[in-house]
């Protein structure tokens, strides 16, 4: 079958996206240095220029997490550190914490940025097939893609049954007992899948599931993807190498 | 007392789509009379569904709105006046056992204690299933399914029932059994079938809905009869309306399939 | 309840990689042991899928809404598949949505399996005692215990892993805040387990034995 | 060098039922002939699909067997051969996209590298779905879903194909392009259905069952004709086999929902 590249950028291969991905979301973490996180920041925008990251993309994966660490930015200044720098009437704005709360926003945003850079772009099940292709065991392999592969049927699923809650009534809001219709709208929904997934099973073994050993999905890396993943990974270590040597 | 002109369902100008997309439907206009069986048909993904969903008021509108008794029908407000049974029973019931799940849409229009098991049992004998009562949902066959679904909400008391492809599945002593209850209720009904039989033998009037819209709204056999209309909107006339003489099994109308190259892309 | 990237130091992630691969591995190697490991494939993937979704409802809790975790129901019915499903689940909530995150997806593997493993420990000791009451007690204190764990582990790691100039009283004082403002979720999420669980023993026991 | 006599897949006295309860089917006994297309139908509960399963071997058989020219099936084992289309196409769609999904079956029958593609691309040429090929299978309408479905089972090159209730949930339009695209097949077909129009226009023999067993097996005209027959068992002749002259809709026999007390129990 034709393959369509993984989306814009020099690697086309998503394994090498995700070897690329690991280096550098691990060496980012363990930066504190200014200079090392200024030249992180540098890196990174020239990540999310050259693979083409949509700011909506970026966007979107911040909301989540945004909260958390936002949280952390805000609190830790208070009540981290020594060194006064400002008082605000009972609080005081401290140097050793505003410090940290700095290095925890520009790594965050710098991995979450690499990682939307570069995985965003591929398809989910090819990512699946990417991560079988660098060892990931076949079991949590097939789990994985039937898992995605049923996820917004039962999303719908789940919210017709909601719906029909609603019609004949059920209340809403927190001391409304609807824990227990939620309970059992789940509860019913376990049990449909339960009975579907043997019909599912049926399915796969009659087109000889099991039957051969069937090839895994190939990959192939051009000498382009290989030279941009070196790049990569030279940049990330020497990230690194930089932490330790100032 | 049912005048035909007296209307306890008005739909003006309504719009309706799905979670801020583009309308599904637009410009829909009808009424429902006290008591008048409806028949709604119209292709895989031309908004049946929707329709019906947007009536009970779970959809919001985009243009328009829903009067029932003139009263204007507020978004996500409970109605128990009008009562949906869905297309996939198994998405309708989710309580363990029969009894428990007829008494879930009663016991929310306050009725408890002994009035709530008189209620409860009163609707599982009007459909005919009183010996299923404390069976678990998960063990009834299809066609108890759907009666479990419909005595689900008689228990409310409906005034319009809109019923959405009653006969889906069911074997033809099922479907039957079906048409029978449905001909006793005297609750106004709109009923979204592809079985355009079943339709015919209930409604005394149909819409047709493709494209956005209604292109069709008439007497049953005016509507469903029309080769040309059906035609023209991916449908076939039913085979009691057209003169056989058992020779065979002949289609009166060669359908869309006629058209090469089209795959048979409907929901998109 | 999710730790984003860039918080953790290099040494805890990596740390909370090897445990969940560990952990990972054990769980494969039980699930190989059986006769046939396949078939309970796609059953545990549709289950997973299930609480991929369920993880997406909303429930009011006044000032806010929670999310369900449903790791002490997960570790119930799923057994040795709770672990592997956790993780795949992390990996697509961070990938889809950027919910938690790569660098931490071990350590958010942890914090999350091992309350489940804990649920499917629990489940295994008092199995089939007691009546109707007492099985309910039971799931909401599995549902309800799986939280409070899984807010132990979070704040555990949170506070080994920010910088070390906060002061034991703020620490201390973190903590309570923390475990405070979980205490309706974890209040929730066992009464939900608890109406899963006794609507699946009157309709379906076999399903809670399937684990 | 199709004879009738020569059978391709012979049933020999079986018996079966599901995960060690008691046979929900039992002395079951007849032949298919290469190319022959055969009606399955019956009520609810009836064991069309308990039969269709045990056809393609996953089922035990708790007597009796099967042959596929003149060799019994082992059970459990992969007989490309025959194939089996479900009568919910989302439990036997499974990979992420159409096309994956076709080359499933393909690879475990050896296929790989260029032929692999050729022959995925033949298929879904085949059931006209070929521009579909990398669609998500979640955003299929349920017409295009059942076509995938189709094209997943001919890529293995079967010989029989069982098909369980191929026009559910179909529009008219939908509905009518599967029977053109079935009948212009030449494999051997066993169509559990009870759209009996569509049997009707399919296949030349119908086999009627119920309570167990094989209650009828004959030329379609006389088994679905046979208003005392069909009446016994739940079922009501089919519209184009009545005498109709367009001046209403009465349905030839009155059916078992004249039995008073009776509730719509069939598959229990
Ligand atoms: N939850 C949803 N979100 C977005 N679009 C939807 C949703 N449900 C339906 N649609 C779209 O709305 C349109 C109308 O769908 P609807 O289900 O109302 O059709 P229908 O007439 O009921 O079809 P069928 O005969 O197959 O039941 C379709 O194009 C469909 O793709
Ligand atoms: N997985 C199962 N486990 C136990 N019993 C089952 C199972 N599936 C079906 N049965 C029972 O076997 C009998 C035959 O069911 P089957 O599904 O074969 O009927 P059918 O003729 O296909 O009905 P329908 O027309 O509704 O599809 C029924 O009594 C049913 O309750
Ligand atoms: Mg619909
Ligand atoms: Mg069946």
């Amino acid at each position: 079958m034709p393959r369509e590249p993984a989306g814009p950028g020099p690697i086309a291969d998503p394994r090498l996206r995700i070897l690329a991905l690991v280096v550098l979301a691990f060496g980012f973490s363990a930066l504190t240095d200014p200079r090392a996180l200024a030249l992180m920041v540098v890196l990174t925008v020239a990540l999310a220029w050259r693979f083409g990251l949509p700011p909506a993309v970026l966007a979107r994966r911040l909301r989540w997490p945004g909260v958390v660490v936002c949280g952390l930015v805000i609190l830790l200044p208070l009540l981290s550190g020594e060194t006064v720098l400002v008082r605000l009437g009972p609080l005081s704005v401290r140097a050793e914490g505003l410090e940290a709360a700095l290095g925890i926003a520009l790594r965050f945003l710098c991995i979450v940025a690499a990682a939307a850079a570069l995985l965003a772009p591929v398809p989910l099940p090819r990512l699946v097939a990417a991560l079988r292709a660098l060892g990931l065991p076949a079991l949590m392999a097939d789990m994985a893609l039937l898992m995605l592969r049923h996820i917004e049927e039962l999303r719908q699923g789940l919210s017709r049954m909601r719906v029909a809650m609603r019609l004949r009534g059920a209340p809403t809001g927190f001391w409304s007992g609807q824990f227990r219709g939620i309970g059992w709208a789940l509860a019913s929904l376990l049990l449909r899948s339960h009975a579907q997934s043997e019909r599912i099973y049926h399915a796969m073994i009659l087109r000889g599931h099991g039957a051969a050993e069937a090839a895994p999905e190939r990959f192939r890396a051009s000498p382009g993807d290989w030279s941009a993943l070196a790049v990569l990974v030279a940049a990330g270590t020497g990230l690194l190498v930089l932490e330790h040597m100032l | 007392m049912t005048f035909r002109n007296v209307s306890l369902l008005a739909v003006e100008g309504l719009a309706v789509g799905h979670g801020g997309g583009p309308p599904v439907l637009s410009g829909i206009e009808f009424r429902i009379a006290p008591g008048e069986r409806i028949g709604l048909v119209g292709p895989n993904g031309a908004g049946k569904t929707t329709l019906l969903l947007a009536l009970t008021g779970v959809l919001p509108a985009a243009a328009g709105g829903i009067r029932l008794d003139g009263r204007l029908l507020a978004l996500n407000g409970f109605t128990p006046e009008i009562a949906l049974v869905f297309q996939q029973a198994h998405d309708q019931l989710f309580c363990p056992t029969v009894a428990e799940d007829v008494a879930f849409g009663a016991r929310n229009v306050g009725l408890g204690g002994a009035a709530l098991d008189r209620a409860v049992a009163a609707a599982l004998q009007a459909v005919g299933i009183a010996s299923l009562a404390d069976r678990p949902i998960h063990h009834l066959s299809g066609g108890e399914q759907r009666l479990a679904c419909l005595a689900g909400v008689l228990v409310m008391s409906p005034r319009i029932l809109l019923l959405d492809e009653p006969s889906g599945a069911l074997d033809l002593r099922n479907r039957r059994r079906l048409i029978e209850l449905l001909r006793g209720l005297a609750q106004a009904m709109l009923i979204a079938s592809h079985d355009l039989e079943l339709v015919l033998e209930l409604c005394p009037r149909v819409m047709l809905i493709d494209d956005g819209g209604i292109v069709a709204d008439g007497p049953a056999a005016a509507v469903l009869g029309d080769a040309a209309l059906m035609a023209a909107h991916g449908q076939e006339i039913p085979h009691s309306l057209t003169r056989h003489v058992g020779e065979g099994h002949r289609h009166p109308v060669a359908g869309p399939t006629a058209r090469p190259g089209k795959a048979a892309v409907a929901g998109a | 309840m999710h730790i984003p990237d860039g918080i953790l130091p290099l040494s805890l992630t990596v740390a909370g990689l090897a445990a969940a691969a560990g952990v990972t591995a054990v769980s494969l190697w039980r699930i190989k042991a059986r006769p046939d490991p396949r078939a309970d494939v796609p059953r545990a993937a549709l289950m997973t899928a299930v609480f991929f979704v369920a993880s997406l409802v909303h429930i009011p809790v006044p000032p806010t809404s929670v999310h369900l975790m449903l790791s002490g129901l997960m570790g119930m019915l799923l057994g040795w598949f709770a672990m592997p499903a956790i993780l795949i689940g992390l990996f697509f909530q961070a990938v889809m949505f950027g919910h938690g995150g790569l660098t931490t997806l071990g350590v958010n593997g942890v914090i999350f399996g091992l309350p489940a493993l804990a649920a499917f420990g629990f489940l295994c000791l008092v199995r089939g005692q007691g009546g109707p009451a007492c099985h309910a007690v039971t799931a909401f204190a599995a549902g309800a215990g799986a939280v409070m764990l899984a807010v132990a582990l979070f704040t555990a790691v949170l506070l080994a892993g920010l910088p070390a100039h906060l002061d034991a009283a703020t620490e201390r004082r973190a903590i309570l805040a923390l475990a405070l403002a979980h205490l309706p979720l974890a209040v929730v999420e066992g009464l939900v387990v608890a109406a899963v669980l006794g609507f699946l023993r009157r309709v379906s026991p076999e399903l809670l034995r399937a684990a």
